[in-house]
């Protein structure tokens, strides 16, 4: 897998479709992957691909500094893939500008791998390796978020207070975030600050509580947020919850149809709910 | 498929006839019929106008039966039968309230989720296409006139078939196979219906006026689809003959004779000899 | 800002009753950024308003609340008053404690503390409140009419008069739409041509009105004042310039077979024709699928005799630009399909009636072109069957109409007052026959309208029954009407020669299209929709576009005049200043802000958000950016929740003074 | 100093109820109700907003961090919305919405819905009655005031 990886990136590189190559590197197998920028061809050597390879490049695609390096290849998994169509259908990059090496990816022993539904890349431009996408009904796709929906309320509540009352407001989970993008982030407007951006609870809350939302219908269930977490927060689960809901009533899974109209932003008259009086 | 069966009095009494030709016909189709088990009279035109309640709940109970036993569909024959379960199947599903006193009334728990049919809402589901393609005989030489009577197709509101003025389902059925059906103006006529015990005169000048029109737009035969009808047309034809010094020699089918004759079925296998006017 | 001035209302009892209004006043004085708090009996009076202005003025206040009724009462009222001392009027806000308080509220305690609240809520958002300008738009003096049926005519003439240019598009060959095809008209019985045609000519002759026949509006692009229109000629294979009309040439066109349009199928018509005899333009026009030489490539007889080599089989849509100010639509109607069904269940029925199988049932229309002297029959009552002259003749209201079970619930409104002039005209024409009519109640509303019904029972013996109609047979050749008489109590049954339907108006065909691309919503039934059903008839809720005619709702001739000047009349109004001026509490950008995902531009329901270009110095496109466009946002703020950075905000209702209303609650 | 918000008479519990709502029907609505004279209770504080498709999902969060009891959101029924759609975004927001709170055990019971239009005063004072009384059933809202205390100190 690795040799034609980077036999196609030195090619990419060689007769200048690309400037630069966003792959992963390893210094030692004690270290995780970290992202690498192959401008020349020789360096391809730098390249790397093993089942460590679990960070998502995408974002380093939004990177003004690595835009500033020219066209870009990037190398994704069948998951990360997705990003880059919600990216696509939010006009934040234009497609044609990159090229798209997927590699087929048998897991990363993280859990979404077992319920991982797109192991084969579905829209990249070169495919390295093949492997097999096997359908997974959405209640194992869920699993995770339906066992912790079994707590009462108040235990929920109790669960996030405790688990909230760790976080930093490093914000990591947004700058590892592919679809985090925002020129200036709600949590740097001032006049208003529309929500509370103190290290408290109230805060934590007020902070996850947007980030979770601002994910609604696009998070593409990378599970970048809560792999850079350094207080390790279970943030799978609040964009899990959306996911499943956008899936449950408008029947969207983001990043798997660029033809798909945005959740937020688009309606339909039919849709349907319990709750308005 | 299989489907839930109501045969009603008239199927197993006067009219047995059009029982038998209904089942020999949907079973040619591969229709399974389950007929329900220990079913009541659906009230027909005595309960309603004695008792509101009681024109409920005789039809109730067979729709609970058939809740109980799982039916989702129900087949009535008889646009009388069907007609009445309808209307209460209309009046429950609307009415929880009534859902909870009737059952108690019947002893049998009855929401009103069971779907009623009439016979060509059947021949819809089985579809035109694929019986035409199961037909072995064209009906060539037949020119029908499709009489609907007043059951059928009202009140519309309760039984949402056809266009209740003007329906035209069974002239297409029938062209699809092969024959043609004539356009006249009676089809929706009443024939006297229950008043052949209590009023003849009136159902015998019905009678005529259906007969003649038909015969005067060229029809060679009357198709029917209710018990009642055919009584009317058919067996009283004679009477009619002699009332009004007519000649009347209109064959009246059921319509599941004229389908089943096209899938090839013996017409005694349909009950055709039993018919009173029978072409020589 | 922080020399706000509270004024409580007592509005009389109303307030005071439950409220204590004095100690409410008390409290507001000491919210944060209040200068001064004042009361008055009745705030919204004369004396109540001067308060205000001179102590905006004594106070230098910039920023009022006024603590009253509901700001849909009076909140225009008193930024009037503030705007008279300079101070600028969207910096006063209203606190409703009235509607929202007292009247609700008759515990004096708790009204009273709600009351401080409501204030509370009031003060904390004046305080953010910017001076706002009116949007001024540029607006281009010229405008679109879209349907020259006697809506379009009357439009389009009332504002070429005026001195402003005017376009005016008809689908078909020419204008005059369904008046043009009328025999006479109700309540006068005046000639319907006789009265068209000369403003038809009028239209063709304007200097200031230009006409494009055979044409449809293909796009709308734009907004209120700049609308981009794109007009699709459709080949008309006649140059109308060189044509003389002569008639020549469908005096010589072999395909004659074509059932005639205008005469609803009644008479026929050749493959090049005039529509009628005084249509305008006066030009002919090729049906190009009738025609021999443009289907099977033979013929081309009417070239041969054309002397003014007028013909032009080569001919091609061509699509033409305009740049309008406003548009009015008045396309008008279409007749109920009897017995054939449209959209499934809804639009269908009536096949009882046999139209369609029967050639002797028709519709009122066809009976308009029965009577008329230009039509198939030059005037003549004679029966589509036989060209018998028919004896006992039936008219039926209400087919389609007032009618859940078949089709449409309205009334269709014009219907019993045709029926009646129907039975005139026919008994004036054959004075041995008989009219019958069924109906199910006779509206007949208007100046001189129940007199005109009267007269043809009365005097022209016509013979009204009402009831409906079950069924209509044939027995050999005559019609069978079957119906009951519900006065008399009895079913009625009557033999006639010729029945008429008087079908149920419906929005002309291709209306939804045209409403789309316009951007006016339309009801269930394909009606446009009115902005406002009693104080708006003419306009829509799309800025500068307006209705008239009977694409809005049923309506006769004169309703459909008095709205066409009525929608002119709104038009020359937005032309009479060569800008316009528009509410400023609307949407815009903080560009530097913006990340270009343009989800509020998805989410706009008016189309408002452009995108911008970002350049640098030396011009390179940088990004792009969402821009609201002022002409076309109406300030509904969706965009401002569906943008996640919250770089688009609404004035008005910004982010900051939403938060400050929620915050002083705390 | 003026006393803090809707001081509630000392004794038994007043509920907090913030209600955001469009301008065009529910607060009509609510103005109809005054009209009509219809009573209901007086916990309730409308903010006025141009259209449903205005209201933030973040509000629903602020309402609570100053120590609201319950929100009610409300505005133009399905079809009626002065600008024609805002409504029909603002219900997605709200479907999904509802979901996260949920998630994160905020009580739904305390976020409540409506289209109440401008011919329902009757229903608007209907829903505030339903609301009220059933926060007074819940009592304050304890779960979100303790996240938010902890900063205050």
């Amino acid at each position: 897998m690795l040799q034609p990886l980077r036999e196609t990136c030195r090619r990419l590189l060689q007769d200048g479709t690309v400037q630069v190559v966003i792959g992963y590197g390893q210094a030692v197998r004690a270290v995780e992957p970290y992202p690498v920028f192959i401008t020349a061809p020789d360096d391809v050597g730098q390249l790397v691909w093993n089942e460590q390879c679990r960070t998502n490049l995408v974002k380093y695609l939004l990177r003004k500094e690595i835009r500033a390096l020219g066209k870009p290849a990037i190398v994704v998994k069948g998951c990360d893939e997705r990003a880059l169509v919600v990216l696509q259908q939010e006009l934040q990059i234009d497609r044609s500008q990159i090229v798209v090496i997927g590699v087929a990816c048998d897991g990363m022993d993280e859990p979404r791998c077992e319920v991982c539904d797109a192991h084969q890349p579905r829209f990249a431009d070169h495919i390295i390796g093949h492997a097999t996408n096997e359908m997974q009904p959405a209640e194992r796709r869920y699993a995770h978020l339906g066992e912790f929906l079994e707590r009462p309320l108040p235990d929920r509540m109790a669960y996030w207070k405790a688990e909230l009352e760790r976080c930093v407001k490093c914000y990591a989970c947004r700058q590892a975030c592919p679809l985090c993008y925002c020129e200036r982030c709600i949590v740097e407007k001032n006049r208003p600050a529309c929500l509370d951006t103190s290290a408290t609870l109230k805060g934590n809350f007020a902070w996850h509580i947007v980030r979770a939302f601002h994910l609604a219908g696009r998070c593409v269930g990378c599970d970048q947020c809560s792999r850079v977490c350094p207080e390790g927060i279970d943030l799978r689960l609040l964009n899990l919850s959306m996911a499943r809901e956008a899936e449950a009533s408008f029947g969207h899974r983001s990043g798997t149809d660029p033809q798909a109209e945005l959740v937020l932003g688009s309606f339909s008259q039919q849709d349907q709910e319990q709750f308005i009086r | 498929m299989e489907i839930g069966y109501y045969p009603g009095c008239a199927l197993h009494g006067s009219s047995n006839d059009y029982e038998m030709s209904v089942r020999a016909c949907l079973a040619a189709l591969g229709v399974r019929l389950r007929e329900l088990d220990d079913w009541i009279c659906c009230g027909a035109t005595a309960a309603h106008s004695l008792n509101r309640k009681l024109a409920v709940a005789l039809p109730a109970r067979n729709l609970g039966l058939a809740e109980r036993d799982g039916m989702h569909e129900v087949l009535a024959p008889c646009p009388m039968c069907s007609m009445q379960l309808m209307k209460a199947r209309c009046l429950l599903s609307a009415d929880a309230a009534l859902q909870d006193e009737i059952s108690a009334i019947v002893e049998v728990e009855v929401r009103g989720t069971t779907r009623i049919c009439n016979l060509i809402q059947i021949f819809q589901q089985v579809g035109y296409e694929r019986i035409r393609d199961a037909a072995v005989q064209r009906l060539e030489a037949c020119r029908p006139a499709c009489y609907y009577g007043c059951l059928l197709t009202r009140p519309p509101g309760v039984v949402q078939f056809d266009d209740c003025e003007h329906p035209t389902s069974m002239e297409t059925l029938l062209s699809e196979l092969g024959a043609a059906p004539v356009e006249w103006n009676y089809k929706t006529e009443c024939c006297g219906a229950g008043m052949t015990m209590a009023n003849e005169a009136t159902i015998l000048e019905l009678g005529h006026r259906i007969l003649s029109n038909a015969a005067a737009h060229g029809a060679n035969c009357l198709v029917v689809a209710c018990p009642m009808c055919h009584v009317n047309l058919d067996m009283k034809q004679a009477a009619v003959n002699q009332r009004f010094a007519a000649a009347h020699d209109m064959v009246v089918y059921y319509l599941s004779d004229l389908v089943g004759l096209a899938l090839g079925l013996a017409p005694a296998a349909l009950g055709i000899p039993r018919h009173f006017v029978v072409r020589k | 800002m922080a020399r706000i001035g509270v004024f409580t209302c007592w509005c009389g009892e109303n307030i005071a009753r439950n409220v204590d209004v004095q100690s409410v006043a008390e409290q507001a004085a000491h919210l944060p950024g209040v200068r001064c708090s004042r009361v008055h009996k009745y705030m919204c009076s004369d004396p109540g308003q001067k308060l205000i202005r001179d102590t905006i003025a004594a106070e230098q206040l910039d920023g009022v609340v006024i603590a009253s009724c509901s700001p849909h009462m009076h909140l225009k009222t008193f930024r009037k008053a503030a705007e008279h001392t300079g101070l600028n009027p969207y910096l006063v806000e209203m606190a409703n404690i009235r509607e929202h308080c007292s009247w609700v509220h008759p515990e004096r305690a708790r009204a009273t503390a709600k009351a401080v609240d409501l204030i509370r809520v009031a003060v904390a958002k004046v305080r953010h409140n910017r001076a706002l300008e009116p949007i001024q738009v540029p607006v281009t003096r010229k405008a679109l009419v879209i349907g020259g049926g006697v809506a379009g005519i009357q439009a389009a003439l009332d504002i070429a008069d005026a001195g402003v240019p005017v376009t005016l598009v008809e689908r078909e060959p020419s204008i005059g739409g369904k008046m043009a095809g009328l025999s006479e008209t109700f309540p006068t019985l005046d000639c319907s041509q006789c009265i068209l045609t000369p403003r038809m000519v009028e239209v063709a002759q304007h200097p200031n009105i230009t006409l494009y026949t055979c044409s449809e509006v293909e796009q709308v692009a734009g907004y209120v004042g700049n609308f981009q229109v794109t007009i699709r000629k459709r080949a008309r294979y006649i140059d109308i310039d060189k044509c003389t009309g002569c008639g020549q040439c469908w005096n010589v066109c072999p395909s004659k077979k074509t059932p005639s349009e205008f005469d609803y199928g009644l008479g026929t018509r050749t493959a090049i024709y005039a529509p009628f005899p005084q249509a305008v333009p006066a030009r002919p026009v090729i049906d190009r699928d009738a025609c021999l030489r443009l289907t099977k490539g033979r013929c081309g007889l009417c070239v041969k005799k054309c002397q003014a080599g007028a013909i032009r089989f080569e001919d091609q849509d061509e699509l033409v630009g305009e740049n309008v100010g406003a548009i009015i639509v008045a396309t008008g109607y279409q007749l109920y399909e009897i017995g054939k069904p449209g959209e499934p269940g809804r639009i269908a029925g009536y096949g009882e009636y046999g139209y369609g199988r029967y050639p002797d049932v028709i519709s009122s229309l066809q009976f308009e072109r029965l009577v008329s002297a230009s039509g198939p029959t030059g005037g003549e009552i004679r029966r589509p069957s036989d060209g018998a002259i028919p004896k006992t003749v039936v008219f039926i209201s209400c087919v389609g109409s007032r009618d859940n079970a078949k089709g449409l619930s309205y009334c269709s409104k014009i219907c019993c007052m045709v029926n009646a002039k129907h039975t005139m005209l026919y008994k004036h024409k054959v004075h041995d026959g008989q009219a019958h009519v069924f109906y199910m109640d006779i509206r007949a509303g208007g100046k001189n309208y129940d007199e005109f019904v009267r007269r043809a029972i009365e005097q022209d013996g016509a013979h009204y029954h009402r009831g409906r109609v079950s069924k209509i047979t044939q027995e050999d050749g005559r019609l069978i009407v079957r119906g009951v008489d519900t006065l008399a109590g009895e079913p009625l049954t009557i033999a006639a020669d010729l029945v008429v339907l008087a079908a149920a108006m419906r929005p002309a065909a291709g209306v939804e299209e045209l409403a789309q691309k316009v951007n006016v919503s339309y009801d269930e039934f394909g009606f446009l929709c009115e902005s406002h059903p009693k104080l708006r008839p003419v306009e829509t809720n799309a800025a500068g576009v307006f209705v008239c005619g009977a694409c809005q709702g049923p309506k006769d001739i004169p309703e459909s005049v008095t709205q066409a000047s009525a929608a002119a009349g709104k038009v020359l109004l937005m032309f009479s200043r060569d800008r316009l001026y528009r509410e400023p509490e609307i949407a815009h950008v903080q560009e530097s802000a913006c990340a270009g995902c343009f989800t509020c531009r998805r989410g706009c329901p008016y189309h408002a958000i452009d995108s911008a270009e970002i350049r640098d110095r030396q011009g390179q496109l940088v990004r792009r950016v969402a821009r609201v466009n002022p002409g076309l946002c109406m300030g509904c703020g969706t965009c401002v929740a569906l943008c996640l950075s919250k770089s688009i905000d609404l004035e008005g209702s910004s982010e900051q003074q939403v938060y400050a209303m929620v915050e002083s609650l705390r | 100093m003026t006393t803090p918000a809707s001081n509630p008479p000392a004794g038994e519990f007043e509920p907090k109820i913030v209600a955001y709502v469009c301008n065009w029907c529910t607060y009509l609505g609510a103005d109809l109700a005054g009209t009509n004279r219809l009573e209901y209770p007086a916990n309730v504080r409308i903010i006025r907003l141009p259209c449903t498709g205005r209201i933030d999902f973040n509000l629903i969060v602020k309402a609570f961090e100053i120590g609201a009891d319950a929100v009610l959101v409300s505005g133009c029924h399905p079809g009626d919305c002065h600008y024609t759609s805002g409504n029909y975004h603002a219900r997605r927001r709200w479907i999904l919405f509802r979901e996260l709170l949920a998630t994160l055990g905020i009580e739904t019971g305390r976020v409540h819905f409506a289209w109440i239009s401008a011919a329902e005063g009757k229903k608007f004072q209907q829903v505030i009655s339903e609301i009220t009384s059933q926060t007074r059933d819940l009592g304050p809202y304890r779960a979100y005031r303790e996240i938010c205390e902890i900063c205050e100190v």
